[in-house]
């Protein structure tokens, strides 16, 4: 059976992925894309400690990530409706009304 | 009644202020009046503790209820007078409603709120000199700050809000280090609550005392003010309405030295003798610097309020000589101060009031169109250089000789040239004002006191020839409190319990006895 | 050969997820991100979770990427220029390289101390891994689970008074 | 197939939780059929919802640990929780007393308001008294959600839009952090439960074997920074806090705060003793960061929002002090400060809203010249708010950081301390700066607009009470956080 | 009587509060002036009182003291409201009352019709009254009072005239310089206090106490320290080098002022202060010393300066400064009863001198008034042959000159010549005699020279002012002429009291009225100095000579200003810098201004414009721009960009995790 740690560096290297994204991307709904990585590499966590702890817990909690995941798309994507009704862009560099 | 006539005179200014509220802002007679009154029935009722006084070093008129119970704290309402509080606190009575006499018509606008500031005011000070409870004179300390803070902007000149902003400030930032340093030794202590007295004669190590006694004495230090410190008060008190002038330097410059004296150096008394040479030297350049400063200045107002700074060096030098004399000549300089320096402002505010302008060179000669200005200008001035025969000499004479028999001799033979120059920078700007031609049209047309304002000089008069000519009352009901303050201030004890230093570093709590380590679990 | 496979997929979901955080064109990460969302579905299967990989693909690649799709669609974003894209890349990346960096160095020190439950391979197979799930959730977990019914009504507001056109 | 295990079921831990969603739900309904210009009854409505949740919070003050705990410890409703849910509450009720104007103002005084504010106080409340990583993590969810769509409640104004998104954006990327924290954690220990985390930590030597646990705890630590916007995980706060509507503004500056705070104290204090040493440390650097920071820019500021944004953040600073202390001089202190803070800030946020014009309009510290005299009551009001946020006697303020600096003193932070009273003391200006314009420069505005609606003055008597009773005689109050606090 | 001590100074207080409250409505002249003078007059009245009982009393018994109420008592601290009666302070309670009634008298003639006429005599009331606190004062506080108090009324009296600047700046300088005098004063007591209290627990400041506790003083040490210091205050009070610059500036008050205080009394405090302590004095050898240069000193260098002032005031005032040198050299030498005795013929003549110069100006101002004319009426270069027109001002004061210029048979001959005796042959000072005696010689000649010339000047040759001013010049009324005729009868009188044993015609009273109080002090030198014997024809031979000196001096100025006018000028003109240098007073004042006032406004310009606004405030104000400066820096990074906001939590996540790493 694989060893934990080649899950743990997967997704590991997928947290790491997403940041990068958050950090580089310009476009709203791509940076929310990128958290939804890092979530998703969070899960993979869970999961293979689940497993490997032979503990269920954590994949009731990935359950529950799932939903808060779920909940925000829905939010989110609604915010950023919004803003792109007023703003015409939901580009980051676009969201800078509010500074210093 | 005893126990609570210190309460009631305190807090009678807030029954003031609370009927203020109820009165029609524009009319301002009925305003002036009031407070007026109010002040003068503050007055009255703190009269009854200079009878009542028994002439010892106990505290006196002590009123002690619990306030705050809570956690490991207990902070109780613990007012009580002694010696040393207790002419301050009648200082305060008496200097108010000549303060606010004085504010009759040089303040037009917003009287309502002026005069609330005032009673507010009061009742910071009644307190904060009442107070036997550190954490309760912390507080009213604090809550003094805020009615100068406004009586300052609002109703100052035209700097008024830089001043009263670093007036705030200056203040805060010394007293918020006293809030830790307080905090720290009530710790130290071993909780209760905080009562001073509990903390006298607390073995602290020196290492710990001294830094305790830095950071009480540096907040003291701003309100004295002492040498380097000192710069907020010529701006407060030039930018001040007049009674804000009077209060801040007849009354509120006290809270520093009281603060030395009550607290600073008998709490820590290690750190007094290894500072006294500091602050000593402190305090003798204050005179000189303050005199020399005070010498070339063109603003009147600014001159007496540098004046006060040598002034109050006279007080430090003599309260840190730590004997019998200097101490007590502190205590009555601290007084003389509060009369003739309340009075000199007064006058200035008088001449301000007729041709609002300060500038010496704006004058000149008035003593021939106001001659009864003139006449009670002079003894003023004069009791400020402190010529025998006025209060000023008494209280002046007593520190030197107190500072000259203590270890602080080549000290005091400094300070005694100040007196030299206070005579040269106060009749230098007398001539200026008062004598010469009375070439400038303006001038021509100045009319003298008139009955409001002589009323408010008489009685100021009259204490500076009393406390000159006898002072024995005034010094022989302070003097065993101010013999007990000195064997606090004077005992050398090691350290009783060996506490670890203050961190240094900042993180890695120190294993102050007093730590106990959450039990994480429940 | 099990490694393999897993190193394969695992390539697959690195590389997509690489391409989420590299495609100009919003659309094509989001079809990416599809990608990585299955090959993450593939190691729950190898992690003997079949009932998550199922929802894996129902909820994400399902229900979230195809709303995010949609509103891609919706705002007809056009591609972005490359401008700050190559401007915050290199800090985006050593930042994100640093965070790799650390955890693994963490993960190099670290061991499996975790409590261990029954949960086995044994257990899943008799009971089955959806039941057992079910049945934690609905005992151990029945405050969470009540929670994100709340949860869920939060969202749906917020979505209402967002974005429905007139109220 | 064995038996099903019925959980222990015990509704009196989530009593006000519970009340509150039902009657956001009603609301919901209720909403539907009232019309817009009387949305204020729904507020009317959820007020009577939190005076109603406040009779569980007392009853169930000292109850016995069986009442306490429930559904097999995801909960524990101890006085810890109890004492911050009413802050919780409190805040709410205050945000709500003023949010119609406000929103009748800004026209977008739409109903679903209400159930969002009751929601997320729900939220609060779950993370206050959650004791399983997942009820907090749900907790803080609910909570966020809500405050997403709270913050972009005005749709209609950009700014309002761009505050939403902006924390909806950040708020989820420090979720991740959160959420791979709570993932190492549960990795390193096997459960997600925080009481049994420590016990197991204990027993095992984890702590000097698997790293894991440390990096778990530093990530958590970095989540819950988010929340309650620490430094360097502060820059949030000032964006959202000016675009959002004012009322919303006021609510999230205090309660997600304090709930932030419950959280990060129970799971820090309870899950992580063993690291005490590393996460006080780590502390002590956040507040000086974070106190420092918030003043120093708030300096600046024109805008009185966003001034008290960056207050608010020199302010989680100053409670910081208090959690560093980690004693219970210090936890008791959090929670008075919070306490006192929910009163003094959402009353300055009240004064805001009435000299507050259409479309964020008349919001910066110069609109304010001669407010004072022009409105003596609001004004003596505003200062009495302002000198309590400065921390000046005898204001709640004052009580509220002699604590926290107590606790850190007592600890042996004496630096700490120091900074934390420098800091404050420099906070002083900025406060004051409001004050020369309220009382010093002369009138520019005759603020004949400003309508006093009995909402608003009900909140600002409210406040000014919250910020003068505890500040004169604090005893009782005091006495209830310590006898709050949870070790 | 002796009980009622303490009414002595309270008659001219009681004058001065009634003047100075009613005096301005009392509009009349008489009523003011006359209560004034009754009421120096009273004192006079219980001073002869209490000198009649002190005779009637054993000598060894005249001493009595009157506590009137503790005044200061702080710790070991004690100083009482006090008053001492010995002969010494008897003395000065005549001289002080009886000169001082006299010349109120004349005021009220020579004030007439002043504006502030009530203001005058108050001042002059309260002088009064300091200067009997300062003569009276059982202690050193008590004398302290007195002597501040009489500081400041010569300084009010200096600025009568306060609408003129020079009033104002000489009262000015009057006061600060008698402020550095007191400075000494002060540390000097405070030296033998701390000395006495904290070596033998002694703590006193009471003269009699002092007296029977300077056994335990050290010879020389820190007593010459204290003495020094008291001799500090002295100079300053009396005009000796370096503080004498203030007492020719001072001549700008009224002239009876200047008689009253810049010459009988005020001045001679410190000879008086230096009297009442000499028990200590004489213990400080070196200081004794110092007094004795730096009186000698003083005499000659005033008497030079006043060869060449032309104003009448100012030369008597140098002339002042002169004879209080002739009685420091007195103290100096340890003959205080002959220094004591200077001073009250001083009294006398010098007092004459100013009132009779005064009348001379009241006359000369009255008529240039009437002509019209607005030359100086004080400068001698207008005035001649006055002596017919006022022939009793005339005569006084000629007597009074011949007094000061030491011919026999005059009071000034016997004072001085003592004083001169004493120089050559006390014990003291070894070879520095000669010198001594050398330098009071010639200041002697001088003084009969320049007040020669003085009388030359102003009664003699032709008048120099127009015609039309010289028919109104007449001599002053009764009420001006009566003290001057009464102080030129003392003038020439008074000395008789004092005369030297040497005549052997009376017995000298005065140094036996006086033998008490200096008893101890000379004690004190026995123990130190052994005095030898001088032959009588030394005495009569240096006696012979000082005539002779007075005599070379007065022909001198018979020459130059009587027979061969012209010799003045072409002395001037022969040697013009030393004459300037002369004329401009040895340019002291000027010395004084580069040497202190200057710098002193320098720096406090400095400090005030250098450190207050720059240092301190630069450093406040520096703080909160600094913290500004960051703030605005710092909300920058605010720049409202979300990945930047999610670029610093990332980065904070690293660094604490890093932290971690490497901790």
């Amino acid at each position: 059976m694989i060893p934990l740690y080649y899950y743990l560096l997967v997704s590991a290297i997928l947290f790491a992925i997403g940041t990068i994204g958050v950090l580089t991307r310009r476009n709203a709904i791509v940076i929310f894309m990128c958290v939804e990585l890092m979530l998703n590499a969070v899960n993979l966590t869970f999961v293979a400690f689940s497993r490997y702890l032979e503990n269920i817990d954590g994949q009731v909690f990935v359950f529950f990530i799932m939903t808060v995941a779920a909940a925000e798309a829905a939010v989110g994507l609604a915010l950023m409706i919004a803003f792109y009704k007023n703003r015409e862009s939901i580009d980051v560099e676009d969201i800078n009304l509010l500074k210093w | 009644m005893n126990d609570t006539i210190l309460s009631l005179m305190t807090f009678t200014p807030l029954i003031g202020v609370l009927i203020l509220f109820f009165i029609p802002k524009d009319s301002h007679s009925i305003l002036r009046g009031v407070a007026v009154a109010v002040a003068l029935v503050t007055f009255f009722i703190s009269l009854p503790l200079v009878t009542g006084f028994v002439t010892n070093a106990e505290y006196q008129f002590v009123q002690d209820v619990p306030w705050i119970q809570a956690g490991p704290f207990r902070m109780n309402y613990h007012v009580g007078i002694d010696g040393i509080s207790l002419w301050l606190v009648i200082l305060t009575t008496f200097i108010m409603p000549i303060a606010i006499l004085s504010t009759w018509t040089a303040v037009e606008e917003k009287v309502k709120e002026y005069m609330i500031c005032l009673l507010l005011l009061e009742v910071g000070m009644l307190g904060a000199f009442i107070s036997l409870d550190l954490f309760l004179f912390y507080i009213f300390w604090e809550v003094m700050l805020i009615p100068m803070y406004f009586i300052i902007g609002i109703w100052g000149g035209k700097q008024k809000i830089y001043a009263a902003i670093k007036f705030f400030i200056y203040t805060m930032a010394g007293s918020v280090l006293m809030l830790v340093a307080l905090i720290f030794l009530y710790f130290k202590a071993g909780g209760g609550d905080f009562n001073i007295t509990r903390f006298y004669g607390l073995g602290l190590d020196p290492a710990t005392q001294t830094w305790l006694f830095l950071a009480f004495a540096f907040a003291f230090a701003i309100k004295v003010p002492l040498f380097p410190v000192h710069t907020w008060l010529p701006l407060a008190h030039t930018e001040a309405p007049t009674a804000g002038s009077v209060i801040l330097a007849a009354i509120m410059l006290k809270m520093g030295t009281y603060g030395y004296v009550r607290f600073a150096m008998p709490l820590f008394p290690d750190a007094v003798d290894r500072f006294t040479p500091l602050m000593a030297t402190l305090a003798v350049i204050g005179i000189i610097y303050a005199a020399l400063v005070a010498m070339v200045q063109e603003d009147v107002k600014k001159l007496v309020a540098y004046s006060s700074v040598a002034h109050l060096g006279f007080v430090m030098l003599g309260i840190f000589a730590l004997n019998q004399q200097g101490v007590s000549g502190g205590m009555l300089q601290m007084l003389n101060h509060g009369v003739s320096t309340g009075a000199l402002f007064l006058i200035v505010g008088f001449i301000y009031e007729r041709r609002h302008t300060r500038l010496i060179t704006d004058f000149g000669g008035l003593s021939k169109q106001m001659p009864v200005f003139a006449t009670i200008f002079m003894i003023v001035t004069f009791s400020s250089i402190g010529l025998p025969g006025t209060n000023g000499f008494v209280g002046e004479f007593l520190v030197l000789i107190g500072a000259y028999e203590s270890k602080l001799r080549w000290f005091a033979v400094i300070a005694t040239s100040g007196v030299i120059l206070s005579a040269v920078y106060m009749l230098w700007m007398f001539q200026r004002v008062m004598f010469g031609e009375l070439d400038n049209p303006k001038n021509q047309k100045l009319v003298d006191l008139n009955a409001r304002e002589i009323v408010i000089m008489l009685p100021l008069l009259a204490l500076i020839f009393i406390m000159g000519l006898y002072p024995t009352p005034f010094i022989e009901k302070m003097s065993p409190a101010i013999d007990k303050m000195i064997q606090q201030s004077k005992q050398k004890q090691v350290a009783a319990v060996t506490l670890p230093q203050m961190p240094a570093m900042p993180m890695a709590p120190n294993g102050m006895d007093m730590t106990m380590p959450p039990t994480m679990n429940k | 050969m099990e490694t393999f496979f897993f190193a394969i997929v695992a390539l697959v979901a690195i590389v997509s997820g690489m391409l989420v955080v590299k495609c100009r064109n919003p659309i094509n990460s989001a079809l990416s991100l599809v990608l990585t969302f299955f090959c993450l579905a593939t190691f729950y299967v190898l992690l003997d979770a079949p009932f998550m990989a199922a929802i894996q693909v129902i909820v994400y690649a399902g229900a979230i990427m195809v709303l995010i799709v949609f509103v891609i669609m919706l705002l007809n974003i056009r591609t972005e220029t490359g401008r700050r894209y190559m401007h915050a890349l290199p800090v985006g990346l050593i930042i994100g390289l640093l965070t790799l960096v650390e955890i693994v160095y963490f993960f190099t020190r670290s061991g499996l101390t975790g409590a261990r439950g029954d949960f086995n391979k044994e257990l899943i197979e008799r009971v089955g891994h959806t039941e057992l799930i079910g049945r934690s959730m609905f005992t151990d977990f029945l405050l969470p689970f009540e929670i994100t019914s709340l949860l869920l009504l939060v969202a749906i507001i917020g979505a209402v008074v967002l974005a429905k056109r007139k109220i | 197939m064995e038996t099903f295990a019925m959980p222990a079921i015990n509704f009196a831990a989530i009593m006000p939780e519970t009340i509150l969603s039902i009657v956001a739900m009603a609301l919901l309904l209720i909403n539907v059929f009232v019309p817009s210009e009387q949305k204020a009854y729904l507020g009317y409505l959820s007020l009577a919802g939190i005076i109603a949740t406040f009779f569980p919070i007392v009853s169930g003050w000292n109850a016995p640990v069986e009442l306490q705990s429930g559904f097999n410890g995801a909960v524990l409703q101890d006085n810890f929780a109890l004492f911050f849910k009413v802050i919780f509450l409190v805040s709410a009720a205050l945000s709500i007393l003023i949010a119609d104007q406000y929103m009748q103002r800004e026209g977008c005084n739409r109903g679903e308001l209400y159930p969002l504010i009751l929601l997320a106080t729900a939220g609060m409340m779950l993370m206050a008294s959650g004791t399983d990583l997942m009820t907090i993590f749900l907790g803080l969810e609910v909570l966020s959600v809500s405050l997403y769509v709270l913050a972009g409640f005005n749709r209609d104004n950009l700014k309002s839009n761009e505050a939403g998104l902006k924390y909806f954006l950040l708020g989820a990327f420090s979720t991740g952090f959160l959420l791979y924290g709570m993932a190492l954690t549960y990795g390193a220990t096997g459960t997600t439960k925080i009481a049994r985390i420590a016990e197991y930590v204990s027993t095992k030597p984890i702590v000097t074997t698997n790293q894991m646990f440390l990096v778990g705890m530093l990530l958590m630590a970095v989540g819950f920074s988010f929340k309650i916007a620490a430094a360097p995980f502060h820059m949030w706060t000032p964006d959202v806090y000016e675009g959002a509507p004012t009322p919303m503004t006021a609510f999230m500056s205090v309660g997600p705060k304090a709930a932030g705070f419950a959280a990060f104290l129970r799971v820090f204090v309870i899950a992580f003793p063993a690291y005490r040493h590393e996460w006080s440390s780590l502390l002590w650097v956040l507040a000086v960061l974070t106190m420092t920071a918030g003043n120093i820019t708030a300096l600046y500021q024109q805008n009185i929002k966003r001034m008290l944004a960056y207050s608010s953040i020199a302010h989680a600073g100053y409670v910081l002090v208090g959690f560093t202390a980690g004693n219970a001089v210090g936890t008791a202190g959090v929670m008075f400060y919070m306490l006192s803070y929910a009163f003094m800030n959402i009353g300055a946020f009240a004064i805001i809203v009435m000299v507050g014009k259409k479309g964020e309009a008349n919001n910066n510290v110069a609109d304010y010249a001669g407010f004072g005299f022009k409105h003596p009551a609001l004004g003596m009001a505003m200062s009495i708010f302002l000198f309590s946020l400065a921390g000046i006697p005898p204001a709640a303020g004052f009580i509220g950081k002699f604590y926290l600096f107590s606790g850190a003193i007592q600890a042996g932070y004496i630096w700490l301390a120091i900074i934390g009273v420098l800091n404050s003391a420099v906070s002083v200006y900025y406060y004051l700066r409001v004050m020369v314009y309220m009382y010093m420069k002369d009138p520019v505005e005759e603020f004949d607009w400003l309508k006093v609606t009995p909402a608003l003055a009900l909140c600002v008597l409210v406040a000014v009470a919250g910020v003068l009773i505890p500040g004169v005689v604090p005893g009782y109050i005091l006495e209830f956080a310590q006898k709050a606090v949870f070790f | 009587m002796l009980e009622y001590v303490w009414l002595i100074p309270l008659f001219p207080l009681l004058g001065a509060v009634f003047n100075g409250l009613l005096g301005k409505k009392i509009k009349n002249e008489a009523v003011i002036g006359g209560i004034a003078t009754l009421m120096i007059f009273c004192s006079f009245l219980v001073s002869c009182g209490i000198l009649m009982q002190l005779i009637g009393l054993p000598a060894e018994e005249r001493v009595f003291e009157k506590v009137v109420f503790p005044w200061i008592y702080s710790g070991n601290f004690k100083a009482d409201m006090a008053f001492l009666v010995d002969p010494l302070s008897a003395i000065m309670l005549m001289v002080v009352t009886g000169v001082g009634s006299l010349i109120h008298l004349y005021s009220i003639g020579y004030m007439h019709g002043e504006e502030g006429f009530y203001r005058y005599f108050t001042y002059l009331n309260l002088f009064a009254m300091s200067m009997l606190l300062l003569v009276l004062g059982s202690n050193m506080l008590v004398m302290f009072i007195g002597w501040e108090g009489v500081g400041l009324c010569s300084y009010l009296l200096i600025g009568y005239y306060f609408h003129k600047k020079s009033a104002g700046d000489a009262a000015k300088k009057a006061f600060v310089m008698n402020r550095v005098g007191d400075f000494g004063f002060l540390i000097g007591m405070f030296t033998l206090y701390w000395w006495l209290g904290s070596n033998h627990n002694v703590w006193t400041i009471n003269f009699m106490e002092l007296k029977k506790a300077s056994t335990l003083l050290p010879y020389g040490g820190v007593v010459t320290l204290a003495t020094l210091c008291f001799f500090l205050g002295a100079t300053g009070k009396s005009a000796q080098i370096p503080l004498y610059t203030w007492l020719p500036d001072a001549m700008e008050g009224p002239t009876p002022v200047s008689a009253l205080i810049h010459a009988a009394t005020m001045v001679t405090a410190g000879v008086y202060m230096i009297g009442r302590m000499s028990f200590v004095f004489v213990k400080a050898p070196q200081t004794m010393m110092v007094v004795a240069i730096v009186g000698a000193a003083t005499a000659i260098f005033a008497a030079t300066i006043g060869t060449a002032q032309n104003d009448i005031k100012r030369v008597l005032a140098y002339s002042t400064v002169s004879q209080l040198g002739f009685m420091f050299l007195a103290m100096g030498v340890g003959a205080f009863t002959a220094g004591i005795f200077h001073l009250m013929t001083h009294a006398f003549f010098k007092a004459c001198l100013f009132l009779g110069s005064g009348s001379v100006i009241h006359a000369m101002h009255h008529a240039l008034h009437h002509a019209h004319s607005h030359d100086d009426p004080q400068d001698m270069r207008n005035m001649g042959g006055l002596r017919k027109a006022m022939p009793i001002t005339f005569a006084t004061f000629l007597v009074s000159t011949i007094a000061i210029a030491g011919i026999p048979g005059f009071s000034g001959f016997f004072s001085k010549d003592e004083i001169l005796w004493q120089a050559f042959s006390n014990p003291f000072h070894g070879n520095l005699n000669i010198l001594l005696w050398g330098t009071g010689a010639i200041a002697a000649c001088f003084t009969a020279f320049y007040m020669f010339r003085l009388v030359f000047m102003t009664f003699f040759g032709e008048c120099r002012i127009t015609a039309k001013a010289k028919d109104h010049l007449h001599e002053s009324p009764l009420v001006i002429t009566i003290p001057l005729m009464v102080l030129g009868f003392l003038a020439v009188f008074g000395g008789y009291i004092g005369m030297p044993k040497l005549l052997g015609m009376l017995p000298n009273y005065f140094e036996n009225w006086l033998e008490p109080v200096f008893a101890t002090a000379n004690s004190y030198a026995q123990t130190y100095v052994h005095v030898e014997e001088h032959g009588h024809a030394l005495e009569w031979g240096l006696m012979g000579l000082s005539v002779v000196i007075a005599v070379v001096g007065i022909s001198i100025a018979y020459v130059l200003y009587i027979v061969s006018p012209a010799i003045p000028a072409r002395f001037t003109a022969a040697f013009p810098a030393l004459h300037r240098a002369v004329f401009n007073k040895w340019y002291i004042d000027e010395l004084y201004d580069f040497l202190f006032v200057n710098p002193c406004k320098a720096a406090g310009n400095l400090l005030w414009k250098g450190f207050d606004v720059l240092v301190v405030d630069g450093i406040v104000d520096g703080v909160a721009k600094v913290v500004m400066g960051i703030s605005g820096m710092v909300k920058n990074l605010q720049s409202g960009y979300v990945h930047n906001y999610a670029f610093s939590m990332a980065l904070g996540a690293v660094v604490i995790v890093a932290f971690y790493i490497f901790r």
